[in-house]
């Protein structure tokens, strides 16, 4: 279905960045966390509750508030980022919120906060979608009741070409279109669908169905993550902490 | 505010394909769309979908441009909802459901190549036109996105540049000519509820719904834009339905705002 | 008492801007409203409440919260405003929630808040007396007890001339003074009063019974604007909603 | 902070027409100024009102004009009160008291023209004096209005203008001269209490108070602003009064201000 | 041990600025409060307190909360300070803030707080020094519980010389080592240090040593403004206010 | 978060000169230095003291110098504490501790003259180099102040000038050369619990922790600042003997950051 034409960086357009990295439990204090690395994207996500929501009036009774904090470092950008909240940071925080609630169990956490903290600590495209999908392996990581692992990957065309997974020099072509996608591959659910550029109805398609492998890919490697993360805790309390 | 009764009767109606107010799934309440609104603004549009009212007021500025485009005009789109729109009344910095309208909005123009940003330059790298695009919320009745996004075209197409003086400072009351415009976008949105895909939601009707999918769309039947908000999900056959299905209903208003 | 010379706008200088419009019930979802169009201002008023105050440390047991904003849209000026409040709208919200306290029955609605939002949608001269004449409107609307209406308008002097209810353009005369004013005409009671420019004490004299003239006729067309509006709500209960 | 029955015992004093303190409605507490009272402020005032306190500073920078009065000095007056003025301590960016008070006294300052602003143009159209004024409210015990209108009056009496090198920078500790002065303005006010009109309250009498009128006087009698506050209201002839015995009062301060 | 060379504005490399003055109970509305003037620097302290802590739930079950606020008015310094916090000011009123704590006895007071502002009225260094100064002495002013009070002062250097309470004109020399330190003489104990510029060790020595004795000086004019606070509140108790 | 029989635990310990960990009171954890972390910044460092980690970015602007320096460049520190390295996951506008260890690092480098400012000029008065010094903790088990400033001298060491050029904007990729530092400077940190001077405490350590003392250290063995935090007080004495120990144990780190 996607013809097999290099890219500027070697890979086949349906193919995953290189490196491509997933790593459950890089900090220390948080209740869960994840790294994940796309290229030269890299994002870290940490998670902290259940916990109490301060002010009380806040709270929902039914269901746990799930917070996330999408940003960007400073320094993860050429030009310097300014510190604090922007516009697009709000809205990124905002999906990726609300797509993670669609795989937490919030109902099972009534009158509680779940703090979600996703940096981008390298940006080169994709960090939206590399957050999300470091954001379920850290909520997994952290114990939090799920339904299931949410991958999420960009899709999109440049120079002509469906791509999976572009990267900041494919987003600058003339003719680019970027499409961020999140998908529960059990279930077949798109959780998270954004896009920017012109596009026939005939082209979205290719680019769903390419963002749907790469994210069972992802899926994949979301998977032995965590399984690697449990097997050195295991091994770990072998030895006794 | 909306109870359980009423939500669980909507939902009802809604597995049967039916809404309270006797339209069809895909069917909008009464558009009404009205031009130069403001005097004050360099063009302006009232749209009202129902009891929803969402007034828009562009604005245009000497700027300077963005440094990695200094051969393009700036658009700055800003949605505030006005307290008195609904009952949550808050005053403040603009909260994330502002934030995501006005960037959804945005995107559709921005990504459309609706304006012809290239023509809006006055001094290359140094002066050029910045462009306001003001969304007010004046009244919620539910499926704002709609309103906004036929707002803020219908606002464009009336955009009258103003006049310069030699300091490149506006003239007050006299104009260029029109804000040139490449392309006609409105984005629309569909909205889903138990499973059940439908358009045009009232305010009661939202508060069942699990999720919404706005799509931009050209006049020359482009996608430009996708946001899938909220937190439900959509299936691929669910985004491909509601994608041609708004591609078609969006060709009358496309038609209705550049008139 | 005033000499009958034509204004620009062909006005006698004690006559109201034309045309000055007064429309209850606005906007559908709010519990009151009012729209007050004079000349080119066009000020909306919207009331919610008496409702809960949140935080609650900061109800008063005896009364109700009275919290006016007033605010320009960026549009309704040429040069475009800066979305957000400053100190000129600061200061308007306050005057005009001081004034309104005096005929509003607070004591009615102990530890609740009453929320008044007043839209400038457009600006020429004399906006903070339209939004307080649109504002006791609104609040009748809304069912809120009050003493009695309190209609507002601008006197001041220009070219000259004391006129009533000054544009834009007579308000940059050389010689210009604005009177913002309102008025309970029932008991004659003055509960806004502003004034900027050089005057002596017989012009403000002149100036004050200018605009309690000005200000009876606002409150005939405020009773009217409700009567209407009953009006419309008795033939739509009729109906049948 | 203050009982009931302290208000009570206020309130018919003010009915019998007298003061806790013995004065006489339209009596004033002893009144100090002092004058250049900041090194650092290119003029300085200290006003007491009895117990309350407020200072003031004028600081003086090259600015920028309005864009619509580009041959003109700009004013810029803030006002705060310390957290130490009173019981309230509260910091943070100026509430809706501190700017009411800001607003009305450079009004007054502003409205009698008394700064000849052309004189504080530097280069037509690009360079003039931002003028502060500063005003800050070291101890709360009552009539700020007055204590604030003076002191600002007072400072600018004895600002002087600094002297710029050839890059329009400012030359620390030399000056071109006086801040040109074209009239002397003194806002008082008149407070209302259970319907009696008096003047400078303390910190309790104002405990009982309804509302204020704050009238800006001019030295050839002339009056330039007014603002009535808080939630009272007045009658015709109560104003026309409070007017009368406002322009009297201010006659002294003017003089003792210009001293 | 510091040779007798004059400075500029004539004093010994081990005086204090003159005038040197602290004066309790300035501030008439505040619980307590104290004026220190060091030569052109000029400080005032005003304590609120001990009082209800809002919201609730910032309180402290085991103690008072002792919150500062050190602030420079726009005029205190020839460049206009923009009004509000800025970093500088968050530091010192935290440093400042945490010696206090060391001094005052906040287990007295548990679920409260304590409000000291410190305002620099006019500054040509060592303001910090002088704020906390005049912060003790505004505590035991205000009938706050405390074990000792705490002189302030700073040491330095400048031309080559270990100086006592730097002025503005000392601190911009080439060779200018700036340090502030807090000092409570009857225990030894030094409750705020820090320092800027390059020395070593042996004039470290030399400038605490030297702060040592200029903290001594300081406490006894600390000690004198208290007691002729106490008479004087004395004299008015006689009269009956 | 930890219990107080922990902190009795440690408290023990502390007196017995012992640790939990089994180090001494005046050894450090294993302290890893990683450089050129961060492919968009013009220098980065990350470092890890045990589980404590913090990164820095060096990121350099045109920007104006000091109105009082024009003939230096500009050095802005900034500090944020990720929400993601401690359970308080504060987001927001930086809080006093942020502020107090940004500026303590800031001073260390700033006093000690690490930076060559004379050499950042591009147009003396007008232009000059901006060098963001931009602290970020990822996670806090402790002894932040010595992970931050280790990491700050480290990124400092490897930053490159960024190209200019001829209208004096950032040549993207390439570079003049490297910024010139005269000295190296590490502050480190010593902490008090119960009368006991030990340094590099864990997260759980700092629990029992009464105040720290921060000595600015330089190549040459000169101490460039001093900073005293927390609500505990010292004696001269172990102020000097803090100090005397904390030169030496410099050394070792000043060497290991030139590398």
């Amino acid at each position: 279905m996607v013809k097999k034409i290099k890219r500027s960086d070697g890979r086949a357009p349906d193919e995953l960045r290189k490196p491509y990295i997933i790593k459950a439990g890089v900090v220390k204090r948080a209740q869960g966390s994840a790294l994940v690395q796309s290229g030269k994207t890299i994002v870290i996500a940490a998670v902290y509750g259940p916990k109490k929501v301060i002010p009380k009036h806040l709270e929902d009774r039914d269901k746990a508030i799930l917070r996330c904090r999408y940003n960007m470092i400073t320094f993860s950008v050429k030009d310097r980022k300014k510190p604090g909240p922007d516009k697009r940071s709000v809205e990124i925080s905002k999906v990726i919120a609300n797509a993670l609630s669609r795989v937490v169990m919030l109902e099972e956490y009534p009158r509680t906060l779940i703090d979600v903290d996703l940096e981008v600590i390298q940006a080169d495209a994709g960090t939206r979608v590399a957050a999300l999908t470091a954001a379920s392996v850290a909520l997994a990581d952290a114990g939090i009741a799920m339904k299931d692992l949410m991958p999420a990957v960009a899709a999109g065309r440049a120079n002509g070409q469906i791509l999976l997974d572009l990267t900041k020099e494919e987003e600058d072509a003339e003719d680019a279109v970027d499409m961020p996608f999140a998908y529960i591959p059990s279930t077949g659910e798109i959780t998270l669908l954004q896009m920017d550029g012109i596009v026939d109805l005939n082209e979205i398609k290719k680019m769903i169905d390419l963002a749907k492998k790469g994210a069972q890919q992802i899926y994949e490697l979301q998977v032995k993550a965590l399984k690697e993360r449990y097997a050195a805790l295991a091994t770990l309390s072998e030895v006794v902490k | 505010m909306i109870t359980q009764t009423t939500k669980d009767y909507l939902v009802r109606l809604l597995k049967k394909e039916e809404r309270r107010d006797g339209r069809k799934l895909d069917e909008f309440r009464k558009v009404m769309i009205e031009k130069d609104i403001g005097e004050n603004a360099e063009g302006s549009a009232r749209v009202r979908i129902g009891n929803t009212e969402v007034i828009v007021g562009i604005k245009m500025q000497v700027g300077e441009p963005y440094p990695d485009k200094p051969d393009e005009g700036v658009m700055i789109t800003m949605c505030e909802f006005l307290p008195m729109a609904s009952s949550s009344f808050e005053a403040g910095p603009p909260g994330e459901d502002e934030i995501e309208l006005g960037r959804v909005i945005d995107r559709g123009i921005r990504e459309g190549k609706v304006i012809d940003t290239k023509k809006l330059v006055i001094v290359p790298g140094e002066k050029v036109w910045t462009i306001f695009v003001d969304i007010y919320v004046v009244n919620d009745d539910g499926n704002l996105y709609d309103a906004a996004a036929i707002a803020a075209m219908a606002a464009l197409t009336v955009t009258k540049i103003p006049k310069l003086d030699e300091n490149h400072e506006i003239i007050e009351g006299e104009y260029e000519g029109k804000l040139p415009l490449n392309h006609t976008v409105i984005s629309l949105t569909a909205y889903k509820a138990e499973n059940v895909i439908f358009l045009d939601p009232t305010h009661q009707e939202e508060s069942i719904i699990d999720s919404r999918l706005t799509v931009g769309v050209r006049e020359d039947g482009k996608i430009v834009s996708l946001q899938k908000g909220m937190e439900g999900s959509w299936t691929e056959e669910e985004i491909i339905k509601s994608i041609e299905m708004l591609q078609k209903k969006a060709k009358p208003f496309i038609k209705q705002v550049v008139k």
